[in-house]
């Protein structure tokens, strides 16, 4: 049930990592909106079609204005809101399912272009919405009920993907400490150009993942996460490599590049060309 | 006798000149006040292949390409073999000698293009030999040439004066060699120059001009044959604060940056072709259902697939109003000129906002890359018609104000709500509440599928063209079958055949008093070019007694044949009456 | 006086143990010999969240979900307030009094579900519980569930006893908890047991089931609701040498994986819902155009876009049959029922095979997800149609055969060359000459445009029911109306209204007798769950005087008010006869 | 004019670089028939559209199948060939604009399953059919005549790009050396996995660099293309990534690594899992 409206019919699994994210997001913005001075209608959020999606429907307190589309197509939608208003903050939220297979197609490009946008993937390793097949982030070998004798398909790392693709800000946490992923998600927001905090969800309905992430030292599981060091240069690139490079998942900023997002590409342009008029225009087809 | 029409031809492999003497050809026309149109027709390959591109001249307004030649130029052998069975009686064909030869004692003639060409110094100006010679056989004064030449080289450089002499050398020298042939195919009438101002513009061009003139803000497209002319046009002139033009890696980004720019407050447009139009076919179905104001432009080639590239059909119409799955009908504008281009893409962005939702441009590959001279459109008298942006009382707050609430009708929609604005709404592609929160109610998918479609009837105002209204039979067709349907219309009344005119750019919704006509006849006939008679078809659907003739060649119609399909058409109907 | 039909509605939270409840009950039901078929509906979350499942059990046929509410179980109040109304007068509720509580004196009583499923030992007999109730409230033989039971949990291990035996005790519990009630709402007539043999199965099942008999070998496909569990079966089923099964990445991929399967020479398919669709646009102009066999199944869901996942619609139709621009129009099959699922399945195969194209099956979500007992198929008498090979002469080598020659009708489609053998050409998406090279002569396209319809006609002997087909108006539903419309219309003739009746699954090609027959009618009244009136539309096109009942809420039609608005209609019609 | 076909009216411009790599394909198939004593029928080619995908038109000789499709879809067509037959050699032949912009969101899929066929993609840097638009691997500032200002998105390394989404056969070339190229594709054929042979084909009419690939001493302009060394070692992820980092073009083989291939992967599974029959599928519906 959202808080926004009380009919509202779908609601996250008990557990799901996804209302840690949530919580974390609404402080984000609200963070943001105080920092700007802006209306938190200033804020746009592209939601992806999966139990991560529904995002847009659940936040609570005041609304931002959302866009919840259709499966994949989250990066072209926040493409045309920021180009046609960059004044806008545009945040993404999708799932490893809808942003890395069906969508997967418009990183590259949005990585290409620097565009200014803020990303919250909810990684949980699976099909959550449609109830359990494998995702990209399926490791190799786990039986899901698309899978039942085992996937065969390699898992894709993400992180690794985003810096191969030139995103110029990738940072890394998980759902259970909203305050910590809060300030990544600011931070991604201020980051000026393509920026991507990939979330650890875990889907308590089908790929219970917690124990591995933070660690059982009971059941003698170590942690799946860990910090960066404080140290870490995240403006260098083969820094960045070198923490993909270690096994286990880091938490914190990977890498933060400076390249000029691509409304500052435009109004270079703009500057030095000049703007016609459409009775300017028609002139130049009189007879 | 003077004549009032004439079609020359030019015809080669692409790179011999063919579409440059025929653009020269109708701009020296129509600056002294003809009205002209041409047509062309590419090989899909990027340099050389068969190419012809032909210039039709009257004295009025000219509707569709003209059926037959009365002057081909050949630059080779090929374009020789290929279109002189389409010269007319009477005709005459000015070969390359440097090329073939024919026999002489037939109705041609050689010339030796480029060595002419040469002799003036300026190799480039050999269009120009051909021109002067295709002058002389029609009596043009080579005077309009001239001053021709002198407009379109008179760019304050040093080596204008030198450019400009050579290429009336070479019109001189062509025209030598024409009247030297002995040949003679008629005498051109004087123009009759409009009293309106006038531009020369390709359909794709007029589109992108319309758009521009009512408020366009943001593009994004991909390149596809033959829409990409119109992202280039974009890509020159969409420029500015608050504008926004893109190459996207593909339409499917293309269909989801409309999107994401029309929720965002902004007159966004794309333009495709079939393909692309058939990848958007998710998006279009989204705009419709979250209520996003938006433009495609579907410029139609031939085929299903990747078809027929460089081909005319009109097959696209059923993809265009019924583009996804689900309860979507679109409303489509099919302009049928290249005038209408314009209007076409203006009132496009008009309905977008005026309905809130996706609206298509469909237009062809005939069309848009036709060259005319147009009536000057006047931007001060356009009708521009803005978003209705919802903004109560300025204080910015959520104040309950709900973007998708009840609405069966009235004079206009509610109004939007756009970011930065009060009244935040998640714009939805699930089916949902008032505020855009999804929703599996019953109620709220009953309310808003209903709501969807009532809204287009804001549209139904469009205008028409009726005549002859009394007839029991009317002809209707759509798109570029305007033209000749015009021009076979009015050889039919001359024949005395009781038949009526119909004929709107606006397909859906139709103007709601023209559906009333077409429903009392007993016959509309709908000349178009694809297999299914797809307009036919859905105006049966529309319990209009409608039937097609169809083409589906990849070619237009040509009036003389369609002509006398329709006075076939039409006995046949007469004759069914008496034996009944 | 005995009864011979009962709807059982169990509705609660996900979770509950509604859909277990009734998936049990039906099953008791139909292993006894009596007709069952389920219904459900699910909120579009994942755990919990309002859930009913509702079972009919008759010792006829059960060709509709049920109309009114005999028994409604509801596992908390909320369940019990929203699908109270829909009990039918003299019916009871049954409810889990350890959720809430019900003033005696209605028509309610409580058990403590969970509580006494305990006391047997074994709390996740709870269902066992529920049913024992039921079961007395119709004087349904414990005997039968107790046969059910034993069938089910007996599977070799020592638990089993065990579990057998808690199981019956927890049904007797129940049962004494209905009796003690005082409640009585009907006697079950004993079962009629049909002969043949039978199967109990959900026609997703059936469709894959019906596929996998009729020779598929390869199926990609993409989850989506409500096809997915087609994909699933695939994974668990389409396995062994020559066979492949996979998720890919898209619905484009999916599309594109058939075609070079289907041109490889394989049986290919895959299953989506419209936004899988919508994506597949283009790869399926494609397969058109390239003429691929392969087979997509749409399971329709609610509304444009992501629309109504979990909700039953009939708003693809237009979709499916001119999915993509261009000329293109794909046979269509419309199962109607669980039975019907199956053979579309393997006529499906069949077609694409037989006109060498893509062939669309439209089921939908109320027809997919719901489990039937149907008569078990005889796999031998299945008729399977394989694939025309080209295989001259087996010297593999050229030899100048070509695919795309002229080909204007026939008994059969000329061969396909396959990879591997001789014949080699290319399968091309641009408009192709007869070895399938690009070309854009007219002479081509209107060949080949008129093969790709004319070779359609093929399919146009498919079966079709009709019924008193000399009253002036017949009743013709498709897909899922079947059911509900063959009620109705069987009620209207026992009401003495002069109306036939005409059915079949095969929408495009229609059987040729059927088209004509409907041709000759007066009025089609067609019941469909869309706005548009697609199917009517479609047949207006088709020159057939049809109209729609038309319903859009998600939901099912019900038989009692479908047969209110079809006597509506028909008595408008006979009254617009009078005054006429 | 095709030499099957005189009817067939497309033709590359003179001097297009998709000449070359056509010679070096047929010289290619010829040597695997040879090889694998099979039949030229045996052969599939999956073209894009695009002047580079008329290439499966143009091919003299005896001709292979083909499958020329829709514009992006060559590797989901040729994974339907390649699955459903594994017995034949499948061959994608398409253009830098097909691969890597419509079509980009079909190669990782691929390189995560390690489908076995061999691609030949001719980069000219340009949509050379809709002539002359930007394409992903037009360079970054570069006018075309859809960046009239200069593109403002980067480009893409198409190389790297493969090497980062885990392609198992990686190797680059240009037009000019077909018998060098003829070699390279066959060891691509040859491979067990995705194999990708990026080959520079210039575009004459629209992006003429033949003199920047070769190198100009006339004109003073340094020869993009160098060959990699014999020593390196193709195996190496490390040497291959080193190969990559260096400026220019390498010309040979990059990468080759040795996973199995995605119908090793099925076939595993196949040798496991026993297959029931329609009529025993049947029966577990039985009542
Ligand atoms: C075109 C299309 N294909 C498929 C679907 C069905 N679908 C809805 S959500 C989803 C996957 C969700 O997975 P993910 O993105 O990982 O989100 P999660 O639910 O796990 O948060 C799919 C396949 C759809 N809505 N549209
Ligand atoms: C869906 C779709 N969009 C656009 C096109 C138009 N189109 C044909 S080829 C092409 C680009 C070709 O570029 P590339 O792949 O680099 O091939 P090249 O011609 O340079 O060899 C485009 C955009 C199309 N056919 N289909
Ligand atoms: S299914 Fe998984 S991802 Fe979806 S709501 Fe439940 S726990 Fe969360
Ligand atoms: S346009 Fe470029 S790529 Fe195309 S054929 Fe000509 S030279 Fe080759
Ligand atoms: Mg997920
Ligand atoms: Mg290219």
């Amino acid at each position: 049930m959202s808080a926004r409206n009380e009919e509202y019919d779908f609601k996250w699994c008990p557990g799901c990592g996804d209302f840690g994210v949530r919580r974390a997001l609404e402080w984000a913005l609200e963070a943001y909106d105080a920092k700007h001075e802006q209306k938190h209608s200033m804020n746009v959020v592209v939601a992806g079609i999966g139990c991560s999606g529904n995002m847009v429907h659940l936040l609570e307190g005041e609304q931002p204005f959302g866009l919840h589309g259709i499966h994949g197509r989250t990066l072209p939608l926040a493409f045309g809101v920021k180009m046609a208003r960059p004044e806008l903050n545009t945040v993404v939220v999708a799932g490893d399912g809808d942003f890395l297979s069906i969508g997967g197609e418009h990183i590259a490009p949005q990585a290409a272009r620097n565009l200014d946008i803020a990303c919250v993937i909810m990684d949980n390793g699976v099909y959550g919405l449609t109830k359990g097949q494998s995702s990209p982030t399926t490791k190799f070998g786990v039986k899901t009920s698309s899978t039942p004798h085992g996937k065969i398909e390699s898992e894709v790392f993400p992180l690794k993907l985003y810096m191969s693709l030139g995103v110029s800000f990738i940072a890394s946490h998980y759902s259970s400490k909203p305050k910590e992923l809060a300030k990544l998600i600011g931070q991604a927001m201020e980051h000026r150009g393509f920026a991507i905090v990939h979330v650890q969800s875990p889907c308590t309905t089908y790929n219970d993942n917690y124990d591995q992430l933070k660690g059982d030292p009971k059941k003698g599981i170590a942690p799946l996460v860990w910090d960066i060091p404080a140290d870490h240069d995240p403006s260098s690139h083969q820094a960045a490599e070198d923490i993909l490079n270690r096994p286990g998942i880091p938490i914190g900023i990977i890498y933060k590049g400076d390249a000029p997002s691509l409304e500052d590409r435009q109004n270079e342009i703009r500057s030095k060309v000049k703007a016609r008029t459409p009775e300017q225009l028609l002139e130049t087809y009189a007879l | 006798m003077q004549s009032h029409d004439f079609v020359i031809r030019f015809a080669g492999d692409g790179g011999q000149g063919v579409v440059t003497s025929a653009d020269a050809f109708a701009r020296t026309a129509a600056q002294v006040g003809y009205h002209v149109q041409t047509f062309s027709t590419f090989p899909s390959q990027i340099l050389g292949g068969p190419t012809m591109s032909q210039v039709r001249i009257s004295t009025n307004p000219v509707l569709s390409p003209g059926d037959q030649v009365d002057i081909l130029v050949a630059f080779n052998e090929d374009a020789y073999k290929f279109h002189s069975p389409d010269l007319r009686k009477g005709g005459v064909i000015i070969y390359n000698a440097e090329q073939f030869q024919l026999p002489t004692g037939g109705s041609s003639f050689g010339i030796k293009v480029d060595e002419m060409a040469k002799t003036t110094g300026n190799a480039r100006a050999s269009n120009m030999v051909v021109i002067g010679a295709v002058a002389v056989l029609i009596e043009m004064p080579l005077d309009y040439i001239e001053a021709y030449v002198k407009a379109r080289f008179t760019r304050g450089r040093a080596e204008d004066a030198g450019i400009i002499e050579s290429n009336i050398k070479a019109i001189r020298l062509g025209a030598e060699a024409g009247k030297g042939s002995g040949f003679h195919v008629g005498e051109l009438a004087p123009p009759n120059p409009p009293k309106h101002k006038q531009i020369m513009i390709t359909g794709n061009a007029a589109v992108a001009l319309g758009a521009a003139a009512a408020g366009l803000e943001f593009y994004a497209g991909y390149p596809i044959s033959p829409a990409t002319t119109v992202l280039v046009w974009m890509e020159n002139n969409l420029i500015g604060k608050g504008k926004f033009v893109y190459q996207v890696s593909s339409e499917i980004e293309a269909i989801g940056a409309l999107i994401g720019a029309g929720f965002s407050g902004k007159k966004a447009m794309t333009a495709t072709a079939g393909p692309g139009l058939s990848l958007m076919s998710e998006g279009l179905g989204l705009a419709w259902m979250a209520e996003i104001p938006c433009v495609v432009v579907d410029v139609q080639r031939g085929g299903p697939a990747t078809g027929l590239p460089t081909k005319t059909e009109q097959s696209d119409l059923l993809a265009c109003m019924h583009p996804a799955h689900g309860d979507v009908k679109l409303p489509v504008i099919a302009p049928g000129s290249v005038e209408e281009c314009f209007y076409a893409g203006a009132m496009a962005l008009n309905w977008a906002e005026r309905y809130q939702g996706p609206v298509i441009v469909i237009s062809e590959f005939q069309i848009a890359e036709r060259t005319q001279n147009i009536p000057r459109p006047d931007l001060g008298k356009l009708a521009i018609e803005n978003r209705r942006t919802y903004s109560p009382n300025g204080n910015g707050q959520q104040d309950g104000f709900k973007r998708y609430s009840d609405w069966f009708g009235g004079e206009e929609m509610l109004p939007m709500p756009v970011p930065g604005g009060p009244g935040a709404y998640v714009a939805n592609g699930s089916e949902h509440d008032e505020i855009g929160d999804t929703t599996h109610l019953p109620q709220h998918h009953v309310r808003l599928t209903e709501r969807r479609f009532a809204k287009v009837k804001l549209l139904s105002d469009g205008a028409f063209e009726a005549e002859h209204t009394d007839a029991p039979a009317l002809i209707m067709p759509w798109g570029s079958g305007k033209g000749s349907g015009y021009e076979a219309y009015l050889q039919l009344r001359k024949q005395g055949i009781d038949v009526g005119w119909a004929y709107t750019m606006f397909l859906n919704p139709l103007p709601e008093k023209l559906l009333a006509l077409l429903r009392s006849k007993d016959l509309i006939i709908v000349p178009e070019l694809n297999y299914q008679g797809q307009w036919s078809g859905l105006l049966r659907w529309q319990n209009v007694r409608a039937e097609s003739i169809t083409q589906f060649t990849g070619l237009p119609f040509k009036t003389g044949e369609l002509t006398q399909r329709l006075a076939a058409r039409l006995s046949q109907r007469r004759e069914a009456k008496v034996h009944a």
